[in-house]
């Protein structure tokens, strides 16, 4: 049924380097501090006005093993992971077996011929010439400043991020590392005048208004927009990042923020703050995920609303604690014993990771349910520039009431939303039950009266829940024969590969809500001759549930599970 | 005089249970302390002790077994103005709530736990609790409890619980002044109280209870966590009382950004868009 | 899609009393002792050589509510739920209101008038005279005598199980009830004599020699087949009884019994036995279930063997928690974080639990993978008579090798299974590692290799277990029109609806094991012009599964969930 | 002299983690012990600490973040010969596991269970652990911990655990000797070890550690609770050693009816089919 999991066989061979554009990827050991490099390059080199998109890849440890960050840099946006790789700058051996199969015949390596030895490598002295300035350390200053004068960066700004980056460790390590990428700078513009490094990239003034975010910060700033007030959760790989961006708002923004001991604990007070009239956020990845279980129960049975951030790591079990799968899906549409509603969202890309997350609170509190935002490692650690996100129109949208003395927490009303009051906001009380409860809240043990009309108050609810569904993306033509499918992350990576292809008649359908499915799934999939479903998993768990409720099969699954995401090579051979 | 707590009506307990008598202790321990109705929210897990809030007129969250703690610092969380108390059972909060209890007493929410303990499961009929004694016999254990019992008193103290105390059905009036006690506290303040189960509970009865336990001097000082300690050890006729308090500790919600500033709950506040496009605006 | 939840509308309106047969229905307060009358009861009877059912209905309480028991004595074999009620007994006047429904215009009702009032009230005095012998608590014994005397049923045997029933109390508590019982079998005589209650059963007297069963003991007893050793539990009803079965049988058979803090635990510890070579079993419910997701994904990381016993009971949360339901088949479907394969079994009746509970063993051991027998509250408190179960034949398969010094747990084979080995069995060591591993058992980050080789492993592993399916039962002709589908517990109602039904082009699909499902279903299914599909839940979820992998969509979905089983009254309705 | 439980080879640990001492102390302590090499099994949760089973040349489970605990007793009910020891991490043990760790204390399986208390969640890259002291700033706690630090020997002292003992990489010999009474005791034996995480917690390092302990007197006596319950509270220079012992609790494993008889291994034993015939005799 499906495809074998894509796997990289070896060292890239053909390649058309666009001139337009340059991919660097910067690998070393974790510690070795390549994000910080990362960091300060990407930075400036939007400031300059490129283009420019980041994401990296890691081990789960702390020191040591090989790491490494992907930039791109172009005329035109860059949003996706590639295998090609135009200038390679590892800092140690490990480098380059790592990425021995991304390595092409046009690859230039540039590195320190005393920690790297490869027969394609330039050397550049990073050591010595940090050494020069009183200290090996400044050699990633060196190779920042190499990569600026490659691609001419304006000196100034890039300098003044470099001396704000350091200055909190004193003016004479500022000014050092300053001196550091000065040096590396004349070497980046001599390698660009010999010609080593070729490309023709055309800079944009306006860039430089543009915002650079990555996955979680997008999620992190939608949440805060949709009035997301406090974030309950317990540090897990790739959900931690959506918890510190929002713990470092925190004082700003007056918001709670609670680790709480385990992931039982977090579900559970985050339903004690929607309770009390919170809106709070959970941000997790599956096995923190696969605690809050009866949690999410719970959350069904007493109709709270709760916001899921569900970021995805491959499994099962500890799996591959820092590495990118869309394997959680199931996970998420199943989770919980019992019917309830919920509904799942799934960000192609960081803006709409902003708008949806907006929107996930606003629907939550609306249908009183289980909202899931979808992502995976591979989405909250890429970012890019875009244009900055307008918040005009937007509100967090208040759907409490004020209780009176004859407030019902389970009202029966027609369409199975019982408005929502929190104590202390009126003279009524508030009963909320996970047993099977009556209008008041209170436990009930009537079968056919009051427990039927409750389980069919929750799939009104549901019904409600499907006729307002975020409709599914199609970009391409709208007489297409190919469909591709995909759902989360891929996005922009579809995308691209679609231009590439250059095939007039493929056209491909994005998800930002995959449950309830949208209801003009099966008509956009009967348009297609041949349908392709992209998916990073082992499985196909979106190809099941666009089969369990359109019929349609598809398939043709070209699945990942390696812990890697697609590259824009890979879904353009699967889809040519 | 009418008890505007009193929610009058049949409750799912047995007769002759201690949960009625803790129930009317609870009910005079309230109206004696004039709290607001509308301000007072009670929490349980799940077990026949759980199903107490049901009983009272007040909002309640009756959630999962063993999941009282956290929903109530959830609250306080959302809403520190609100008068938090929990109501549950010994299984529910030293058995499968045994981490939020731990980690609820670090926190130091400002809530009241009140624990029914009856040293057995009632409502799964009968078998042993974390606060069953050796040699406790029940369909599972059917040679008898071999595993140590808690002490929940003994076990609060080494966290540093900011109140610590222990009552019983058998003394109402004594058990009512420390329930209001532990209400007026400010802090994480357990109330462990022992209670009957007749139904299943055969060798811990009323009249064990009251053969194994007597109160604390009037003298006793519970400000020093080495005496209560030793006094929380005590295992003969076990003490009853307040153990325990420590008034130098800071308060989960007014710890939180959110707080530091007023009360204020966060269903009043609205968010300000002007702060969030600031926020992006540095992302540039 | 779904129809809506079975309500029972009103009294039983139209009733043939078959003469065959006599359904009788104790009801009270939980702590009037209706247990134990019925224990009493259905051992005299089934030992006289009647067929015998019996199931309980029970609020979540010790004291006070209503509670119901149902006894169906037979000429055939009896073995489903009815509506219809013969002979009510009703302790108080609450159990009339509770079973309005189920009281036809051929309902005879018993009952003390002090207690009980309505109009089709017969008084029998039971409390007057058990005050007679000294003490109203006897009127359960009387109310004992009674039934007998109108079955005939043997008085010296019947006193004898009520000597030993109470002589723990002391001979003169003994006696008396023994003398009350008499007194109630003199009247049960006249009434039978007077017709006020007619029937016409005949007895066999080979049933003596049959066993009585619950669905509880059933399951425990395969497990000591199945070479279970030990068992790891949190009380949860209805998955209580099996953990209390295997306790009382501890001590002869030389088991681990454990009641563990809580259900992550319980998970955990098990997986533990499994590993040192112990053969475990855990028993659980819904929500219970909920907590040991992750420790279910840990089981598939590390291909440990586990045997889950999930009762299922009405959610969401705590719902319903002494009710029945067959909510939680897609929990156990997809609970679990990342891919690894599982095997779902779902008994129909007792002896088929015992069976399948026995090779749950064998298959989780041979696989190295978890299975679950999935039951539920009606399942498991539901008893009746059935010839001995003969265990010839049956064995513990061992699976467990001695390792050597180059002994690696994860050894890539061609059928992606690895010989077990355990700690401290031969010179080897055993390392299983939550986190994705290599062969040794030792935390990898090599994605193309060893990660896609282990996922490819569980996979093939997967396609194996998919090949060893337990075949669905067929009941009734080979050419059928309509195909009755369902799992589990409905079993026998359906079976004998279709028996009432008398329609000869009916055929029913029963499924002892429903996932992976039987490759034949599709080919089943197609024969038949109509499908009826029968579950105890909201929503179909067995039905979603069917379409999912044979793209067959049961329309027609008889679904209840309400908290009851179906009766055999309401499914000859569905099918007719 | 070679090491039997050496695993040489990379590490993931950062350089100068005290995570290498510790596996330094135990590898002595293992060698010195005589312990035949294929009974010992280790386990771990996940987290830094949690990956030290990986580089000792032993059968290990290395299962879920907080669950090192139930498949140890899991373990000792299928084979009370094997020596079961557990090295985790502070929040691993304390956070995630805490029920675990309050119940497995009660339990008493003859386990040793080897704490690496570094204050920090390092693998996750420095929150506060449960032990983070007060004021401990981190990314999450960014005006610094404010939840009181759980007090390990503390709390296992107040649940009578029957070892409980404090060691330090900074002490190498000492702690080896406690580690080798710990695999010696028979029953649960706690050894917390403090360890610097020279990545992520800057405050407790090494010079830290060694400026806030000292070794208890030669002469302390670690039969008496209240005793070792006072020396436990000690915090401006914590005592090191073993605190306390109760041999008089009996072991886990011994109870159950399984191991009665004999200790034999439940994967050596057969299921005897004409027990269950008798069983089901029985339901006639
Ligand atoms: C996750 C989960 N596990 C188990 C249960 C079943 N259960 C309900 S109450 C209870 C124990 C009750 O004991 P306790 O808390 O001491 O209360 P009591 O009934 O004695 O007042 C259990 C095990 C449940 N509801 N949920
Ligand atoms: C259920 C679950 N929640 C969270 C995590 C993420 N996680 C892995 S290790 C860890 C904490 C590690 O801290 P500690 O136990 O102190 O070990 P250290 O790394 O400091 O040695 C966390 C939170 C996880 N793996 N599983
Ligand atoms: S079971 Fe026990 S605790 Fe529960 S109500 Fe009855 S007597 Fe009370
Ligand atoms: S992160 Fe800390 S504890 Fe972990 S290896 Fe590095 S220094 Fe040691
Ligand atoms: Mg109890
Ligand atoms: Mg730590």
């Amino acid at each position: 049924m499906a495809k074998r999991g894509l796997k990289q066989k070896s060292r890239v061979k053909k390649e058309t380097v666009p001139a337009n554009e340059l991919i660097i990827v910067l690998a070393g050991e974790a510690g070795q501090g390549i994000q910080s490099i990362e960091s300060i390059l990407v930075k400036a080199i939007k400031n300059d006005g490129f283009n420019v998109f980041a994401t990296k890849e890691y081990m789960s440890r702390v020191r040591g093993g090989v790491n490494s960050t992907e930039i791109r840099i172009s005329s035109a946006r860059v949003r996706s992971h590639t295998d090609r790789i135009d200038l390679l700058i590892p800092l140690n051996d490990e480098s380059i077996v790592h990425l021995t199969k991304r390595i092409g015949p046009a690859t230039v390596i540039i590195g320190d011929s005393t920690q790297v030895h490869d027969n394609k490598l330039m050397n550049i002295p990073f050591q010595r010439i940090a050494s020069e300035f009183g200290n090996p350390i400044y050699s990633n200053s060196v190779a920042i400043g190499t990569i600026c004068g490659i691609l001419a960066v304006s000196e100034e700004k890039l300098y003044a991020d470099i001396r704000a980056k350091f200055i909190s460790k004193g003016e004479e390590v500022a000014s050092k590392n300053i001196d550091a990428a000065k040096s590396g700078y004349a070497i980046g513009r001599e390698l660009y005048k010999n010609k080593i490094i070729k490309f023709g990239i055309t800079k944009d003034p306006s860039i430089k208004d543009e915002i650079l975010l990555n996955g979680s910060e997008a999620v992190a700033l939608g949440a805060l927009a949709g009035g997301c007030d406090s974030v309950f959760a317990y540090p897990m790989t790739p959900g931690t990042g959506v918890f510190t961006a929002l713990a470092g708002y925190s004082d700003k923004m007056g918001l709670v923020v609670e680790q709480v001991e385990d992931e039982i604990g977090v579900m559970n007070m985050a339903l004690g703050a929607w309770y009390a009239g919170g809106r709070a956020l959970v941000s997790t990845s599956g096995g923190g995920f696969a605690l809050m279980t009866e949690g999410l129960s719970l959350a069904g049975a007493i109709e709270s609303p709760i916001v899921v951030h569900l970021a995805q790591r491959p499994g099962p079990a500890t799996g591959l604690p820092t590495r990118t799968e869309q394997g959680d899906l199931n996970l998420a549409l199943y989770a919980g014993h019992g019917f309830f509603p919920r509904i799942i969202l799934s960000p192609g890309d960081v803006k709409e990771a902003f708008f949806l997350t907006q929107k996930a609170f606003n629907l939550a509190d609306k249908y009183q349910v289980p909202v899931f935002i979808m992502t995976d490692q591979y989405f909250t650690d890429s970012y890019y520039n875009l244009p900055q996100i307008k918040t005009d129109g937007l509100a967090a949208e208040k759907y409490i009431i004020e209780t009176n003395e004859t407030y019902k927490r389970y009202a029966l009303t027609k369409d199975g939303i019982s408005p929502r009051g929190v104590p202390g906001f009126g003279t009524g009380t508030v009963c909320v039950d996970s047993d099977e409860h009556d209008e008041e809240g209170r436990i009930t043990e009537d079968l056919d009266g009051v427990r039927l009309a409750m389980a069919d108050k929750r799939m009104k609810k549901f019904n409600l829940v499907k006729k307002d569904v975020i409709k599914p993306v199609l970009t391409g033509p709208g007489k297409y024969k190919t469909l591709i499918v995909s759902w989360g992350s891929n996005y922009n990576t579809v995308i691209e590969a679609m231009k590439i292809s250059g095939k007039k008649d493929i056209a491909f359908l994005h998800f930002p809500q995959v449950y309830p499915l949208p209801k003009e799934t099966a008509a956009y999939l009967k348009k297609a001759k041949k349908l392709i479903l992209i998916e990073n998993n082992q499985t196909g768990q979106f190809g099941d549930l666009i089969k369990l409720e359109t019929g349609i099969d598809i398939k043709n699954r070209v699945l990942k599970y390696n812990g890697m995401p697609f590259s824009v090579e890979e879904i353009t051979k699967a889809i040519s | 005089m009418d008890n505007i707590f009193d929610r009058k009506g049949e409750t799912a307990w047995c007769p002759g249970c201690g949960n009625f008598g803790i129930r009317n202790i609870v009910l005079n321990a309230l109206a004696e302390l004039n709290l607001k109705r509308e301000e007072v929210v009670y929490l349980s897990g799940i077990g026949q002790a759980a199903k107490a809030p049901q009983y009272y007129n007040v909002s309640y969250f009756n959630g999962l077994h063993g999941r009282s703690l956290p929903p109530a610092a959830g609250i306080k969380a959302a809403n520190p103005n609100l008068n938090v108390i929990i109501e549950s059972g010994d299984g529910d909060m030293y058995g499968e709530g045994g981490n939020h209890f731990i980690h609820a007493i670090r926190r130091n929410p400002n809530i009241t736990v009140i624990v029914h303990n009856n040293m057995v499961y009632g409502l799964t009929k009968g078998q042993a609790s974390p606060t069953s004694r050796i040699g406790f016999k029940t369909p599972i254990q059917v040679n008898g409890v071999s595993e140590t019992p808690i002490n929940p008193l003994a076990l609060a103290i080494s966290l540093d619980a900011s109140f610590v105390a222990r009552g019983t059905v058998g003394e109402p009036e004594k058990t009512k002044e420390i329930i209001k006690k532990a209400i007026n506290h400010k802090g994480f303040a357990l109330v462990d109280i022992f209670q009957a189960c007749v139904s299943f509970n055969k060798v811990n009865t009323h009249k064990w209870f009251k053969e194994h336990t007597y109160f604390l001097e009037d003298n006793y000082d519970p400000k020093d966590k080495n005496t209560a300690f030793k006094r929380a050890l005590e295992e003969d006729r076990m003490p009853l009382g307040i153990f325990y308090i420590n008034e130098n500790k800071t308060v989960f919600e007014d710890n939180l950004a959110a707080h530091r500033a007023g009360k204020e709950p966060l269903y009043k506040r609205t968010r300000d868009m002007a702060k969030i496009n600031e926020l992006l605006e540095a992302k540039k």
